[in-house]
């Protein structure tokens, strides 16, 4: 498989939202706006394309049978680090993700990927693996977010696109359940019928 | 009362999976039966207890102690992951017939995404042991209650022929949307 | 012989009713309360109705005709149900293109998404109404006037908010009542509400009606009438300067409307006579609990929508009584 | 609430051995996993084999056959009580216990896991009178042809 | 209040157009076609060949096990041929034709009127008389009687309940058989107690029948155990297990047969099948026929040979009308649309319901609206609309689990349907293929 | 390269070695992104303060101090100090009346305790509602205001304040937790 | 600085350890062993989950194939022989070539041939519809058409022809997986040999009546007159129970019998059109 077809295959074939529904609790969770989905999404990249690589590296030192534990520390220890650097740096973004930043350890794509791919693969394998497999994500996560923030808010990434009526005070009047929960589940309902629908013809 | 408040707040204001988006995948995946579901419920309870105890104790007795709060994400899972394991290891050692029924009765729970989750909860809202515990049990209720609810639904569509496009998945979302719309009544009780 | 037999399984009677009539018939009972509201509120009332029964029906025939690609059932009636009840929970002050957005969920997401007439789990009205409520809540809690309570031009707050926002400022329910309009009012409909709900009167004639014809059975509304009626008496028995009294709570807001249109649909309600004990008991519970301890003064929708969660799985375990299931011998 | 407590749950299966009176049968997994198209990707399947032992019964089976494997549901009910939900109701009493006692938070930890402990010894004790009460019934799959 | 079952039910236009016309007799036809499976069970043994000649009463063909009837000639002439005849399905079945020559009876049958009360038979021999004659329930279900009226050890009937009830639209054959024939019947049913080895029977009559009511109450104190039970007009108010909860308030459990609760049921018409065969000597070789239809000319009950061609029944009553678009063998909630008129009557044919196009159509189906109101008037307590997805989403483990096989077939569920759903239709097939999942299961 | 065995004695080893790594590792990015981290959280609250006082150049987050209220509650002070003279003050403040969850506010107030600005730290309010809070529209209304005169109550409860239109509960939680920085700062203001 | 570390590693050392031990032993306990090349036979199998192969499900095959000792006899229809040989060189079998099948519709009563007697009006099921009656024609062997088969297919592979009342078979899509022969009531479809560039010749009519009667019901019936099973020279037809048989494993394919048929009740299909008699037979021969 060259490369590239590795890499449309995370990314489009595979996507792990839209094909393969995974990690739908971030999904859903932090694609409220554009800017967090992408957030999100990057964040889990960095995991993903980080543990893929160690892992790969190190994967014929791992007896078989403790694959599984040293997964968990190898990809536990790349969310930490996310974790701290965020905090530091993006204390923002990192209080808007919250809870679902250290939940990226148990994000099924990455343990998955770990497993499936970078145990058996070469680290450049593993590395775009792990780019496309991330940045599908990312890009799942930021169609969600766009959806929801334009319905729900009337902006895209904080963009003001005037497509609302305004109230007496010049608020907008927006479809809020957009941005709330039920929309959440409600837009990527109807995203993965329509991607179902694309795939298929 | 403020473990009523807790309780009311977990299992209906702030149910789990329909507002705080944890457990989705299990939900999505599992819920087909209504008797497997209330079975799920159960063990998943259990789990979701005894783990967020450990790491309560995890957290109050060694990491704080220490200073190494930035552990708890490793320490967790790790935590969580032998536990579970650990439960399935007692169940078949102290009764081989029994843990093959719950093999046939219960699907695998992998709500590792709600466990965990709820046991970072719990730390961040600066709950007691016994309000954490009572917490846990709470949100695993509403884990609970939320899939029974859907696998009646999923049952019943099932016997419906929904349209080829929206069929599987994204059925399964547009129900879970209406039913955190519906939810959002609870608005406000607590 | 030269005629072709017709051949089917028996049976080879048929009985009256149809899909049809029994749609127009709700639509028929509907009129009454209509006219009444449209006398209430005015030109607006029509509009927003018309508006939203006209986005049903297109919405149900644009899914019909360009994504599902099966048959067009648009004139069964229940899709002009469905845009008649959404409007009757509305303000008639909304904005039209609100309207619009309401109806494309309800029949959109609430109906078609599922397969059309028959296979939605939840009540499409109830979900176009509840996302509406969730999305605008300014709008959908601005109360135009009333004809018979207020002059023209002003708005005014439905009895349940008056009485709940006072009520969380400590203000003892007797001097509530006084603020809010007696019951024979509500009963008759002079009160600030959504369009179809507040006059009583034609909304329980219509349910007589549906009685009548064997549209719905008595069971779910009068169980949530009962149930209402239990748990705000016994409330308001144990503290009644806390509690509202029964009578205020079963005549305003959209409990009368709910209990005898919206919960008894058919096709979002329980199958056996016990399950509908059920479903109205819950309904009637789940309203007074949203109502008295929760964010939003009406909880009527929310309710309705919980319970038809519930739905399968009471038809799963409320099954008829089996004829020799348990030998008795008498 | 009759049906849920009446009904037969039924899991796909294939006889992997048999020894004398004693069938294997391994479940196919009729989780989300098994048709689920990521299980490839998922690292939660690992466990998802499960293996029953059952007593023959009088129809003849083959190694490979498969078949369907009953069991009444409120077996699975009573498997759940016991394995999940008594140990639950103890961890909540002796909690309570610790809390009543004023205990600090580790020792309340203690007493529960030691709870807990004897327990799932005291399981272990009767498990040939639980073993008895849990049976399968096996069927041909396909009756119909 | 008039006694009824409690369950569901439905109240189809009762249409008893041909109440007040006494029965005819249909002219003897020119060939008959006597099928070999009129009955439930076995198909008969022919014991004739081409070319025997045969009397009114001969024996023609022979009980094959033990559910099964003999068959006898209802004609005098001679077999012209043993051949495949479509039967009522179409479908071919094995017939003995016989060409008609005069009308020359066995000579052991007595063909006078005369009532005669005396039983000098014990039981067995009573039911080993039966099952000479080949009576099979006329009722509908077309069991053979001697099988219905031999107690399995163990069991012991406490009750015969006569079904006089006649609850399909239409049909009026009891109706005159109980109003020409009454003191027939009453004997019939003393013969019939007696074969059971019961003192009480009861005769269960809808009440939309007043004058056979009043007949049989007029001349009931001759015969001290029998009780006449007028019944709330509902249907299926005459299926067995109806009628039993409706007189004796007890249910027949799940899976089980009446004499599970010490009850038989048997028709009016085969209670005087039963009152000629013993008394008479005459074996089962015709029965009467209700000819009927909004616009059939002449609604008549006919008394009509065995294999006679239902084109002759519809002959006499004025031809088929210009606008019958369905012919129906049996009555219209029952019984079964027939496409050709060459089918000949059998031991089981009750009626012959012709309808015009417009009520004979079916509507196209609608999605379900989940009304309830199949479950509503489900006399067992059935879930229809469940039971017919089952059907067609092929779940027969559901459908045995919500008891499909408890459907009596009545057809309430579909007559009620708002929606045109061919409920039954589904069921039946969950029925059979349930069914056979059962037996195969069994082996 | 072969794969490593499955003994006990490997897998012991390994995951000792793995984790040694990883913890080590841990430890040290902790102790990097310590320094940020604290400062990131001290920026935080430092421009919140900045945009509720005047001009000032002490460390406020030094100089802060805690107030105990009426009801028990603790809020805490931050003075902001221009060469030592003391120019206003910031208070910490929280409700727990917003619709879901606290609402934490910084309200700054002049030394006549007039508000000057209020800076909005935390909420849990939903989207589009309760979010409206740190608009300006809303929080216009309070500048310059003092509480002594300007009643702290939404214009239902008798009050003076505009609520956020369809968010009621969270404008009075705003108000709520202004009032108590004001009661905390009269009875603190001194210091 | 140093204590952090010092107590990060200690803390991780001995969870990770503890976690190692707990899993080392849930391995050793639970872990069934999957061979690997379960999932590898699995992804290039059809994926259609149709059953066509007898195993429940593509994975039960899966696991059957690599279980067992030799292949020849398996096969996934719907993958074709190509994917045969891909999963016996992964598993390092031979398998044998199998011809492809595929299913064909024995009846060809289409209105014109079989004129409708009766308006069915029932449920829209073949085997409804079968139990009732005969059906619409006077036929009671032949096509119900209310298209059972094209409900089973999960392929697509049939459709209803409206003209005819007959279901047809997509060539292209036909997968030969047998799921319309197990749903037909009436065992019209066979699955066949679908034979040199999928030239197949078979008798279209199952009616087991005797001739007079079957002609009656239906102009190309099979009357069993025997004219084919004289004229074929392969000895490739039977008849039993008044219906001629095509043994596809024995015709030659030289369209013969279809000449001969009476009632035209033999079926050719892909065949060019004949231009005249003598010259299709060494047409066929070169072929
Ligand atoms: C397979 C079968 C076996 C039966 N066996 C007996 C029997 O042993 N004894 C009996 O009294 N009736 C027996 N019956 C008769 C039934 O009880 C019942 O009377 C008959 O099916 C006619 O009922 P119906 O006309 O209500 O449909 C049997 C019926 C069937 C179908
Ligand atoms: C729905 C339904 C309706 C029936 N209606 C009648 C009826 O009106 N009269 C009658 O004699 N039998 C009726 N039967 C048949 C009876 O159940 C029963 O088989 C019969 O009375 C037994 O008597 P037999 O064996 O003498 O026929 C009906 C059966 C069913 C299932
Ligand atoms: C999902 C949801 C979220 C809400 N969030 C808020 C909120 O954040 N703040 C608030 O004051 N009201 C919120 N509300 C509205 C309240 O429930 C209540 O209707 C409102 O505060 C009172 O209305 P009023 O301001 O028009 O008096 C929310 C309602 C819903 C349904
Ligand atoms: C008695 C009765 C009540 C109904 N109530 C509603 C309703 O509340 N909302 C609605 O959308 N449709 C209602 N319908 C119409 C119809 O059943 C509904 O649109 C279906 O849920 C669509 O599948 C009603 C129909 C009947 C017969
Ligand atoms: S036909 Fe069967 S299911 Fe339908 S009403 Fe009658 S008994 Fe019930
Ligand atoms: S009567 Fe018809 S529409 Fe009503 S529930 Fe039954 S099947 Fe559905
Ligand atoms: S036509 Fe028949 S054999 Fe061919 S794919 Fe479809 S169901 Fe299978
Ligand atoms: S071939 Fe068979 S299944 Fe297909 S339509 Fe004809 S009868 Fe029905
Ligand atoms: S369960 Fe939360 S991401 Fe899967």
């Amino acid at each position: 498989m060259t490369l590239k077809d590795n890499f449309i295959k995370g990314f489009f074939k595979e996507n792990a939202v839209f094909v393969l529904l995974l990690g739908l609790c971030p999904t859903l969770a932090t694609s409220s706006s554009a800017i967090n989905g992408l957030g999100m999404g990057l964040a889990t990249t960095f995991v993903l394309v980080m543990s893929n690589i160690v892992i790969s590296l190190v994967k014929n030192q791992i007896p078989d049978k403790v694959r599984i534990p040293s997964f968990i520390v190898i990809i536990a220890s790349f969310v930490t680090v996310v974790d701290l650097v965020m905090s530091g740096f993006l204390p923002d973004l990192h209080s808007s993700l919250g809870l679902f930043i250290p939940l990226i350890v148990v994000n099924c794509i990455v343990l998955g990927r770990a497993e499936a791919f970078a145990s058996k693969n070469n680290i450049l394998d593993s590395l775009i693996d792990g780019v496309s497999m991330g940045l599908g994500f990312a890009m799942a996560l930021t169609i969600l977010g766009s959806i929801r923030e334009i319905l729900g808010a009337g902006t895209i990434f904080g963009i003001d696109l005037s497509i609302y009526p305004t109230d007496e005070k010049g608020a907008p009047v927006t479809m809020l359940m957009f941005i709330l929960a039920p929309g959440a589940f409600i837009v990527l309902g109807y995203l993965i019928a329509l991607i179902n629908k694309i795939r298929n013809v | 009362m403020i473990y009523l408040t807790i309780i009311i707040s977990a299992i209906f204001v702030n149910n789990i999976v329909l507002s705080q988006f944890l457990g989705i995948c299990p939900f999505m995946g599992v819920s087909k039966k209504i008797n497997t579901a209330l079975g799920m419920g159960a063990a998943v309870t259990f789990v979701m207890v005894l783990a967020s105890m450990v790491t309560y104790l995890i957290q109050k007795y060694i990491l704080v102690k220490f200073g190494i709060e930035f552990l708890q994400t490793i320490a967790y899972i790790l935590v969580i992951a032998a536990l579970v394991q650990l439960v399935e290891i007692v169940l078949k050692k102290v009764s081989p017939p029994l843990y093959q029924a719950l093999g046939v009765y219960l699907p695998l729970i992998t709500t590792n995404c709600a466990i965990l989750g709820v046991a970072i909860l719990i730390i961040q809202k600066n709950f007691s042991m016994l309000e954490g515990i009572v917490f846990a049990a709470a949100s695993a209720i509403g884990f609970a209650f939320a899939l029974v609810i859907f696998a009646g639904i999923r049952e019943h569509l099932d016997l419906m022929d929904v349209p080829k496009g929206m069929r599987g998945t994204p059925i399964a979302l547009v129900v879970a949307g209406i039913l955190a719309l519906a939810f959002m009544g609870f608005a406000g009780i607590v | 012989m030269n005629q072709k037999l017709i051949v089917s399984l028996s049976p080879h009677e048929k009985g009256r009713d149809s899909v049809k009539s029994i749609m127009y018939g709700v639509i028929f009972s509907l009129i009454p309360a209509f006219i009444a509201s449209i006398y209430f509120f005015g030109l607006d009332a029509l509009i927003v109705t018309l508006t939203a029964i006209v986005t049903c029906l297109v919405v149900e025939y644009l899914i019909q005709k360009c994504l599902l690609k099966g048959p067009i059932t648009v004139f069964d009636g229940s899709a002009i149900i469905t845009g008649l009840l959404l409007a009757f929970n509305l303000p008639s002050s909304i904005p039209l293109w609100m309207v619009i957005a309401g109806s494309i969920v309800a029949i959109g997401v609430g109906k078609m998404s599922f397969g059309g007439l028959g296979k939605n789990p939840f009540n499409p009205a109830l979900v176009g109404r509840v996302f509406m409520l969730i999305s605008f809540p300014v709008a959908m809690t601005t109360w135009p006037a009333n004809r018979l309570t207020l002059p023209d031009g002003y708005t005014g707050a439905t009895p349940l908010s008056i009485a709940k926002e006072a009520i969380k400022n400590g203000e003892p329910v007797s001097q509530i009542i006084a603020k809010v309009g007696t019951s024979l009012n509500h009963f008759v409909g002079n009160m600030e509400g959504c369009i179809g709900e507040v006059s009583a009167l034609f909304l329980i004639l219509g349910g007589l009606y549906m009685l009548y014809r064997g549209i719905i059975t008595w069971h779910i509304p009068v169980f949530i009438f009962l149930t209402v009626f239990v748990f705000s008496g016994t409330l308001h028995w144990i503290n009644p300067d806390k509690y509202l009294s029964p009578e205020f709570h079963l005549l305003t807001g959209g409990l009368v409307l709910g209990a005898i249109y919206m919960a008894t649909d058919m096709v979002t309600s329980p199958m056996t006579t016990s399950g509908m004990i059920l479903f109205a008991i819950g309904i009637g519970v789940l309203t007074m609990i949203i109502r008295i301890w929760g964010a939003y003064p009406e909880g009527v929708s929310f309710a309705i929508l919980i319970m038809n969660a519930f739905v399968p799985l009471i038809n799963k375990n409320m099954k008829p009584k089996r004829f020799g299931e348990e030998v008795k011998n008498g | 609430m009759q049906s849920i407590f009446k009904g037969m749950i039924e899991h796909q299966g294939k006889i992997i051995d048999i020894r004398g009176e004693i069938i294997e049968i391994s479940l196919q997994p009729t989780t989300a996993c098994s048709t689920c198209h990521a299980k490839g990707v998922c690292a939660g399947s690992e466990t998802n084999q499960r293996t029953i032992l059952v007593n023959k019964s009088e129809r003849d089976f083959c190694v490979g056959e498969p078949v369907i494997v009953k069991m009444a549901d409120k077996i699975g009910y009573k498997a759940v009580v016991i394995a999940y939900v008594m140990p639950l109701v103890l961890i909540t009493l002796s909690l309570i216990l610790g809390e009543t006692l004023l205990l600090t938070e580790w020792k309340t930890g203690l007493i529960v896991l030691s709870v807990l402990a004897v327990y799932f010894i005291t399981l272990r004790l009767f498990r040939s009178p639980l073993s008895r009460e849990i049976t399968f019934i096996v069927e041909k799959l396909n009756i119909l042809q | 209040m008039l006694k009824t079952f409690s369950k569901g039910g439905v109240h189809p236009a009762e249409n008893k157009l041909s109440a007040n016309s006494p029965i005819e007799i249909l002219n003897i036809p020119e060939v008959v076609f006597i099928p070999v499976n009129q009955h439930l069970g076995a198909p008969a043994e022919i014991i004739v060949q081409k070319g025997d000649k045969v009397k009114v009463g001969t024996l023609i063909a022979k009980q094959t096990g033990y559910i099964s009837a003999n068959i006898h000639s209802s004609v005098s002439g001679t077999v012209q041929k043993i051949d495949d005849v479509p039967d009522t399905s179409g479908y071919n079945r094995k017939a003995v034709i016989i060409q008609v020559e005069g009308d020359e009876w066995e000579t052991n049958i007595d063909r006078t009127d005369k009532l005669v009360t005396e039983i000098p038979y014990t039981s067995t021999e009573i039911i080993q008389k039966i099952s000479e004659s080949g009576i099979v329930g006329l009722g509908g279900a077309t069991f053979p009687t001697h099988v219905k009226l031999s107690i399995p050890d163990g069991k012991k009937a406490e009750i015969l309940i006569i079904n006089g009830v006649e609850c399909e639209p239409y049909l009026t054959a009891d109706h005159r058989l109980m109003l020409e024939k009454t003191h027939e019947i009453l004997v019939g049913t003393k013969i019939l107690m007696k074969a059971l080895n019961v003192s009480r029977a009861a005769i269960g009559i809808e009440n939309n029948k007043p004058d056979a009511i009043k007949k049989f109450k007029s001349i009931i104190k001759d015969y001290p155990s029998i009780e006449i039970v007028p019944l709330k007009v509902k249907y299926p108010q005459g299926a067995e297990k109806q009628l039993i909860k409706a007189i004796i308030n007890r249910e027949v459990p799940s899976g089980k047969l009446p004499i599970e609760i010490g009850a038989v049921v048997q028709n009016v018409g085969t209670a005087y099948a039963v009152y000629e065969a013993i008394q008479k000597n005459k074996p089962l070789i015709e029965r009467v026929v209700t000819v009927t239809g909004k616009k059939v000319l002449k609604p008549s009950n006919l008394m009509v040979r065995i294999g006679t061609p239902i084109k002759n029944l519809i002959g006499y009553v004025g031809g088929l009308p210009e606008d019958g678009a369905k012919i129906v063998n049996g009555g219209p909630m029952m019984g079964k649309a027939i496409n050709s008129l060459d089918v000949p009557v059998t031991k089981g044919t009750s009626g012959i319901v012709v309808i015009p196009q417009k009520e004979a159509e079916r509507s196209e189906v609608l999605n379900c609206i989940r009304c309830a109101k199949c479950v509503s008037v489900c006399p067992m307590g059935l879930e229809p609309y469940l039971l017919m997805t089952y059907g067609e989403k092929q779940m027969w483990t559901e459908a045995e689990n919500d008891k499909v096989m408890d459907c009596i077939e009545c057809g309430s569920c579909s007559f009620i349907c708002p929606a045109y759903r061919p409920l039954l239709d589904y069921i039946r097939l969950s029925k059979t293929t349930v069914g056979k999942i059962i037996r195969s299961r069994k082996l | 390269m072969a794969k490593r065995e499955s003994t006990f004695k490997n897998m012991v080893l390994v995951l000792f070695i793995i984790t040694l790594i990883t913890s080590v590792t841990l430890g040290y990015v902790y102790e990097v992104t310590k320094g940020p981290i604290e400062k990131a959280k001290l920026t935080k609250k430092l421009t919140a303060i900045k945009k509720v006082v005047p001009e000032f150049n002490n460390d406020p987050d030094a100089d802060q101090f805690n107030v105990q209220l009426e009801n028990g509650e603790t809020l805490e002070v931050y003075p902001a100090k221009m060469n030592d003279s003391i120019v206003g003050y910031a208070v910490k403040t929280f409700s727990t009346k917003g619709f879901s969850g606290l609402v934490w506010l910084m309200v700054g107030f002049d030394t006549q305790a007039n508000i000057i600005d209020i800076s909005v730290l935390e909420h849990k309010e939903t989207p589009g509602l309760g979010t409206k809070m740190d608009d300006e529209s809303f929080k216009a209304q309070f500048r310059k205001q003092n509480p002594s005169t300007f009643n702290l109550k939404v214009v239902k409860d008798g009050g003076q304040v505009d609520a956020i239109t369809a968010a009621t509960i969270s404008s009075r939680a705003f108000c709520d937790a202004v009032e108590k920085a004001y009661q905390a700062v009269k009875k603190g203001g001194k210091q | 600085m140093i204590s952090v570390l010092i107590f990060s590693a200690l803390t991780l050392v001995l969870l990770g350890v503890i976690a190692a031990i707990m899993l080392y032993f849930a391995a050793k306990k639970f872990k069934v062993y999957e061979d690997p090349r379960i999932d590898q036979v699995e992804a290039l199998l059809a994926g259609a989950n149709c059953g066509g192969c007898g195993f429940p499900g593509c994975r039960g095959f899966a696991e059957a194939l690599v279980k067992a000792d030799k292949i020849e006899d398996m096969n996934c229809p719907p993958a074709g022989n190509d994917t045969m040989k891909k999963i016996a060189e992964l598993l390092g079998h031979t398998v044998k070539v199998s011809d492809p099948m595929i299913a064909v519709v024995r009846c060809n009563g289409t209105p014109a041939n079989r004129p409708e007697t009766s308006i069915y009006q029932g449920a829209s099921n073949c085997k409804i519809k079968h139990s009732l009656y005969r059906g619409e024609t006077e036929c009671s062997y032949g096509c119900l058409g209310e298209g059972d088969c094209v409900a089973a297919c999960k392929f697509d592979a049939i459709y209803m022809d409206p003209s005819t009342r007959l279901p047809v078979i997509i060539e292209e899509k036909c997968v030969a997986c047998g799921a319309c022969v197990k749903a037909c009531p009436r065992s019209i479809i066979e699955m066949r040999k679908k034979g040199p560039k999928s030239r197949r010749i078979y008798v279209s009519c199952v009616n087991c009546d005797k001739g007079a009667v079957a002609k009656k019901a239906c102009s190309v019936a099979c009357i069993s007159c025997g004219k084919c099973v004289k004229v074929c020279p392969h000895d490739a037809i039977t008849i039993e129970n008044n219906l001629a048989y095509i043994d596809f494993n024995k015709c030659k394919l030289c369209r013969k019998c279809v000449e001969e048929c009476p009632t035209n009740a033999i079926v050719e299909l892909n065949f060019p059109p004949r231009k005249k008699a003598e010259e299709s037979e060494s047409a066929v021969e070169k072929n």
